[in-house]
C-alpha cells in the first residue's frame, strides 16, 4: 500500500482494519466489565484513522513505533489479530509470549517496533533506528506515534532536534487527541496548535484531520517519501478525540459530553465507510466490516483458549541474572 | 478515631498541612481536576485553588523545579505518578537537590517531598510496576520512607512535608486501599528515621519496607504454625535507618531475613545485610537473607509476574533457611 | 539600576564591572598557566556584556540563575570580588565556604542562585523560583541564564512550555557564544537562530547583540517588567563570543582564528569604553577601569591569603549521615 | 607489546574493532572534530568519517537512540561525558534497554556500549566528581565493567562492543594517563566476569574497582610493611560479578574489605558485602569492612575533597580493623 493514490482495494483493506480495531476495542471494554482484563487497557476508540492510516503508508521495511494506546498500530501494521488479543491476555501465543502485555508489543519481523509505556519514549526510539539506517546508507524510514502529551516532553525537543540537524529519515506523527490522560491539551501545553514547534527546527509541519484516513494516509505517505529521499524529517499533528477515556482505569468526569458527542459525529469509520459506500457500494462495505468483525471474534476465541505462559528462569539466553539459590 | 482508607489518610495530611501553611503547593500530573489516578489529592483543588495544578509531563523539570521553589520559601509537594518514572527525576535529586544544603555552606535548605507509588502485582507491565528504592536511597541529603498503615501515611506525609530537607515518599498501588484506624484529632507529626515492631517475636527477625511488611506479617503466620517465633519489623524510613531498632531485634533473635520489593543486586536490601553485619556481626548465627524481585524485568502474564515480585512464601523459606 | 534608561552612573558602573571581571578571567588564566588553579575554569572573556548587562537590568528581589560559565553573572550582580576569588580557590572565606568552587557560587542574599554545572540546570532552576513567587503572589522576576548548548537539553524545552503555559514570571535569557563546549552550534543545533523556538511557546523571542552592554540592560529590563507584570516569559537570544576558548582544559584547534580575530575587534568592553569616552570623557573612564582592575587585584592578594577550610563531619545540622565509625 | 597510556589502549580497541565491523559507530558530545575531552576518540572521525558524530547535549535522547539503533542491526559505542550525567541516561536503561530482550520474548538482542567517566580527586566539583556505580549495577540486562589497566581497558572495550547485550563502560578521570603493556599483536577479546587477582595475599582480601584497585594495591604495600599479607582484587566486571573469584580468595583470608568510590550507603560495596555473606559467611572471621565515599556531596576545595573521597590510608585502616 505504499503508491500515492491508494487503489480501491488498498481503501477497503484500510477500512477493514479500522473496523478490526474498533471491534477489539469494544471487545476489550466488554471483558474489562466483565472483570476478564488484568491492568490497564487504553483503547482507541475513535483514533483508528491515525494508526491505520499512517502504517498503510508504510513500506515493507520501514519501522515503526507507537504509544501505549497502541492498538490501530499493532493492526494497521498487519499484525495478526489471534497473536496480539493473545499478548493482551497474557497468553503463551502473544507476540512476546505474554511477556509484555497491551503496551508493550512488538513484533520485529514487521518492523512494528513496539508500544510503548513510558510517556514519549516512542520519538527517540523511531530517531535511533532512523540515525541506525541513516549509518548504513538504507532508503528506509521510521514512523514515531506519539500522542499530544508526549509532545511536551524533554525526549521530543531533543529528538526533533538532532533528527532534523542530521536529517535523519524519521516522521513525527503527533496523535493529537486533546487529552495527556486528564488533562486536556490547554492544560499542558502553550500554544493550541502543536505543529508550529515544527518551525523550531527548521522542518515542516502540517496539521491534518486524523479522524480522515486518507489525510492521514497521504501526509505520512509524502513525509516517509520525503525522508526517504534524505531529505529529513518531518512532524505531522494528526488532529482526532479518544471518545472512550483514558484506559479502563478511568473514572470518567472530564471530558464534557457535548464535546464527545462531536466527534463521535465524526467518527473515523463513518467518515471512511460514508466515501467507500460512495465508491464500492454498501454491499461491499457491509460485507467487509462483517469479515473484519468475524476475524475479531475468532481471534478472541482461539486467543482464550490459548495457554498461559510458564515461567522459566532466565540463564542461558539472557543477560539476567539466574535466581540466586533458593531466594528471589 | 477514624477507618479509612490509605488514600485518604493521605488526603487528609494534605489537607491538614496545605490549610496549615499557605507556603505548601502540590503539583503534578492529573492530580488537580482529576484528584490524581490513586485519588490521593481529590478535591484539594477544589480547596485550595492554584495552589494545586495539573502539569505537563515534564517529570525532569518539574522536580528540578521542587528543588528551587523549596530553596526559596515554597514547600512543594510533588507526585510522579509511578515510580518507574524515578529516573526521569534522578538528575535533579541527585544533581541539584542532594548538593545545596552542604555545597552552598547551608545557606538554604531545601523542603520538599516527592511523592510516588511503585510496586507490581496487578499486570501493570515492564513499565509501570517497579521497585526503584535503591536508586533514591542511595542519594545523600534525601530521606526515604514507605509507609504502610494509614496511620502512618498520615504522620509521615505530615512530617515530611514538615522536614527542612527533601523527602521521597514511597507509596505502593496496593496500598491505596488498604483501611486502618486514623485519629484525626491526634495532630502529631511522624518521626522520620523510626521504625515500628509490627509482630513480635524471638526466632527470627524479618524487616521489611511498604507492601512487603504485610506479605512478612502473613509469613510470620505460616511460620508460627510452624513453630518459629518471627519479629517482623516495618522500617517505615528506608533512610536514615532506625538502627537501634534493627539491632536490638537481631541481639535477640540471631537470624535476618531482609525484604524489600525492589531488585537483588545493588538493591535495597544489600543495603540491609551489610548495615546487618557491619553492627550485629557477632549476634549473627546465620547469614542474613536477602527476598527481592528477581533481577529481570516485570513480565505482564500472572503466572510469570507472580514469579518475578516476592511474597509471603519466599519469606517464610527465607526464614526456614535462616533458622536451618 | 532598574530604571528604564541607564544614568551615566549607572553606565559606568557596568562598565566597571566588566572590566573586574575580564581582569577575573585575565588572573585565572595567568594562575591557571602557574599551576596555581584546581579543576576546570571556564572563562568569559567577550561574553561580560550579557552576564552584567542582564543582572544591571534585575531588581533587588529578582533572582538569577547561571552555568558554568557565570562569573560576569556574579560580579554583575554584586557579589563582593574577594569571596567569589575566595570561593574560585577553595578558601573557607568563599561564598561557599569553597565547597562549590567556581561552577557553583550561590549567594541566596542577592538571589544569585547559582552557578550550576549541569548544562541546562539554569533553566528549570528559575523556572521553579517563579512558580514560588507567582504562587505567593510577589512581583518579582527570576533570570535564567543558559548557553547555546543548554537550548538544546530536554529541560530547555519543558521549562519554556511550563512556563509559558502558567505564565511565570522568568526571562530566558540564551547566551549564544557559538559553541557548546568544542562543538560548532551549525552542528548542534538544528535552526541557526534559536529565537524561533519561541513561537512554539507562543511568547516573545528576539535576538540581541550580546556583546552590547546596553542592549543587553534593555532587552532584559524589558522583559522582566513584563514578567513582574504577570505576563508570562519572554526568550532573548544574546549573540557573542567566546574568545578564550571553552576552559582551562580546552586544547585549542577548532576555533578558526579568524572568527575570533573578527570578535576580539568587537569586544564589549572596547565598545562600551567608546561610548563611554564619548559622553564621559577618557579620564573619568581610565579611572573607572583602574579602579576595577585594583579592586580585582585586591580580591586576589587577600583571597589567596585566606585559609583553606577544614573537613568536619556533617551531623547535626544536616541531612548527610554522619560518617560510620571509623569508614569511609 | 607496547606501552601505551590507558586512553590510547581505548582508542587502539574502538580503531580495531570500527575497522572489523562496520556496525560499529560511536557518538557523543565533542568526540569527533575534538576527539573527546580526554581525547579517547582522537582521530576516529578522520578514519571511519560519518560514522563518528559529535552530538548537541542531549544525554536522554541519544542514550534512547542507542538502545533502537542496537536492535536495528547497528553497534553504537556512545559517549557520556561525565558518569555525574548517568541519571540522565537511567530512564532509557531502565526502562528501555533493561526490558526489551526478555520482554519481546528474545525477538532482539542490544549490542551497544555506553562508555563514561567517574570519580574525583582533582577539584571537579559536586556534579563532576561523582562514581554512581551502583544505580547502573542495579538494573538487570546490563553488564558493568570498569577495567584499570590498559590492557584490560583495551580487551574489555573489545568485549563489550562484542557483546549482545549493553554494557556499562565505567572509566575513570584518573586512569587516563596510566601507562602499561599492551600487546597489540594479541586479538582476543576480553571476557567480561572475569576478575583478576591483582596481588596475592594471605591474611585478608580486598576487592576494589576501577582505580580503587590502585588506591587498594598501596594500601597492601602499606599493610606488608606491617607484616600483613592482602589479596587484591580487581573485580573489573562489576556486572556480572566473578563470584569464584571472591569466595576462593575469601576462603583462603577469611577476612575481608570490599572498596567502591561511590557513596556508602546503598552503594556498591552494600552489594559486594552481602554477597560475601550470601556465598561465604562460614569462611568469615570478622564483618566484611566497607570502604566508600562519605554520604555528602563531593566538596571543591582539596582538604574537604581529600575526606569524602576514599584512599589507600582508608582501605589499610579497614583491614587491620578486619584483622583485629
Ligand atoms: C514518563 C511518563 N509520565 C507519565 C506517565 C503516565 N501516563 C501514561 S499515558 C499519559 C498521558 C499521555 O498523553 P498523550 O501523550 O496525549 O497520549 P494519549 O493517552 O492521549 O494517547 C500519562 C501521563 C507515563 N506513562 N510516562
Ligand atoms: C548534562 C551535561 N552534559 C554535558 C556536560 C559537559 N559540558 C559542560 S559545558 C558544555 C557545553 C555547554 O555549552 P553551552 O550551553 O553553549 O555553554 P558555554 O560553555 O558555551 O557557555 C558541556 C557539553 C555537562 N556539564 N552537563
Ligand atoms: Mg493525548
Ligand atoms: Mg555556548
Amino acid at each position: 500500500m505504499t503508491a500515492n493514490t491508494p487503489s480501491d482495494h488498498d481503501l477497503l483493506e484500510m477500512h477493514r482494519r479500522m473496523v478490526l480495531t474498533r471491534h477489539l476495542e469494544e471487545k476489550l471494554g466488554e471483558m474489562h466489565k466483565a472483570g476478564r482484563t488484568r491492568g490497564p487497557i487504553h483503547r482507541c476508540d475513535g483514533q483508528e484513522a491515525v494508526g491505520v492510516g499512517a502504517t498503510a503508508a508504510m513500506a515493507a521495511d520501514d519501522y515503526v513505533t507507537t504509544t501505549h494506546r497502541g492498538h490501530a498500530v499493532y493492526l494497521g501494521r498487519g499484525l495478526d489479530p489471534r497473536r496480539v488479543v493473545a499478548e493482551i491476555f497474557g497468553r503463551e501465543t502473544g507476540y512476546c509470549g505474554g511477556r509484555g502485555g497491551h503496551m508493550l508489543v512488538g513484533d520485529v519481523e514487521t518492523g512494528m517496533m513496539g508500544g510503548n509505556a513510558i510517556v514519549g519514549a516512542s520519538i527517540p526510539a523511531a530517531t535511533g533506528m532512523a540515525l541506525s539506517m541513516q549509518l548504513r546508507g538504507e532508503a528506509r524510514a521510521a514512523l514515531a506515534v506519539f500522542g499530544d502529551g508526549a509532545a511536551q516532553t524533554g525526549i521530543c525537543h531533543e529528538s526533533m532536534n538532532i533528527a532534523a540537524l542530521w536529517r535523519l529519515p524519521v516522521v513525527f506523527l503527533l496523535e493529537h487527541n486533546a487529552y495527556g490522560l486528564t488533562v486536556h491539551h490547554s492544560a499542558q501545553s502553550s500554544v493550541p496548535d502543536l505543529a508550529v514547534r515544527a518551525a523550531g527546527y527548521g522542518m515542516p509541519g502540517e496539521t491534518i484531520d486524523g479522524n480522515d484516513v486518507l489525510a492521514v494516509y497521504g501526509a505520512v505517505e509524502a513525509a516517509l517519501q520525503r525522508a526517504r529521499r534524505g531529505e529529513g524529517p518531518s512532524l505531522i499533528e494528526a488532529r482526532t478525540y479518544r471518545v472512550e477515556g483514558f484506559s479502563t482505569s478511568d473514572m470518567g468526569g472530564y471530558q464534557p459530553d457535548a464535546e464527545i458527542a462531536e466527534w463521535r459525529a465524526r467518527d473515523p469509520i463513518l467518515l471512511a465507510r460514508a466515501a467507500l459506500v460512495d465508491r464500492l457500494g454498501a454491499g461491499r462495505v457491509e460485507q467487509c466490516e462483517t469479515e473484519a468483525r468475524a476475524e475479531m471474534e475468532a481471534a478472541f476465541e482461539a486467543a482464550l483458549a490459548d495457554p498461559m505462559p510458564a515461567f522459566a528462569p532466565h540463564v542461558a539466553s539472557a543477560p539476567y541474572a539466574a535466581r540466586p539459590e533458593g531466594g528471589r | 478515631m477514624a477507618t479509612m482508607r490509605y488514600a485518604e489518610a493521605l488526603n487528609l495530611a494534605l489537607r491538614e498541612e496545605m490549610a496549615r501553611d499557605d507556603t505548601i503547593f502540590v503539583f503534578g500530573e492529573d492530580i488537580a481536576t482529576y484528584g490524581g489516578v490513586f485519588k490521593v489529592t481529590q478535591g484539594l483543588a477544589e480547596q485550595f485553588g492554584d495552589r494545586v495544578r495539573d502539569t505537563p509531563i515534564s517529570e525532569q523539570t518539574l522536580t528540578a523545579m521542587a528543588v528551587t521553589a523549596a530553596m526559596t520559601g515554597s514547600r512543594p509537594v510533588l507526585e510522579i505518578m509511578y515510580a518507574d518514572f524515578l529516573p526521569l527525576s534522578l538528575d535533579a535529586l541527585v544533581n541539584q537537590a542532594s548538593i545545596y544544603h552542604y555545597i552552598w555552606n547551608e545557606q538554604v535548605t531545601m523542603p520538599f517531598v516527592l511523592r510516588t507509588q511503585g510496586g507490581g502485582g496487578v499486570g501493570t507491565g515492564a513499565q509501570h510496576a517497579k521497585s526503584l528504592d535503591a536508586m533514591v536511597a542511595h542519594i545523600p541529603g534525601l530521606k526515604v520512607v514507605a509507609p504502610v498503615t494509614p496511620a502512618d501515611a498520615r504522620f509521615l506525609l505530615k512530617a515530611a512535608i514538615r522536614d527542612p530537607h527533601p523527602v521521597i515518599f514511597l507509596e505502593h498501588k496496593l496500598l491505596y486501599n488498604l483501611r486502618g484506624e486514623v485519629d484525626e484529632a491526634d495532630d502529631a507529626v511522624g518521626e522520620i528515621g523510626r521504625a515500628r515492631v509490627a509482630r513480635e517475636g524471638r526466632d527470627v527477625t524479618i524487616l521489611a519496607t511498604s507492601r512487603m511488611v504485610l506479605e512478612a506479617e502473613k509469613a510470620a503466620e505460616e511460620l508460627a504454625g510452624e513453630g518459629v517465633s518471627a519479629e517482623v519489623i516495618d522500617l517505615r524510613s528506608l533512610r536514615p535507618l532506625d538502627l537501634d531498632a534493627i539491632t536490638a531485634s537481631v541481639a535477640k533473635t540471631n537470624h535476618a531475613v531482609v525484604v524489600n520489593e525492589g531488585w537483588r543486586f545493588c538493591g535495597y536490601t544489600a543495603e540491609l545485610a551489610a548495615t546487618i553485619m557491619d553492627h550485629a556481626f557477632d549476634d549473627l548465627d546465620a547469614p542474613v537473607e536477602r527476598v527481592a524481585a528477581r533481577d529481570m524485568p516485570i513480565p505482564y502474564a500472572e503466572p510469570l509476574e507472580r514469579e518475578v515480585i516476592p511474597g509471603a512464601a519466599d519469606i517464610a523459606a527465607a526464614a526456614r533457611r535462616a533458622l536451618a
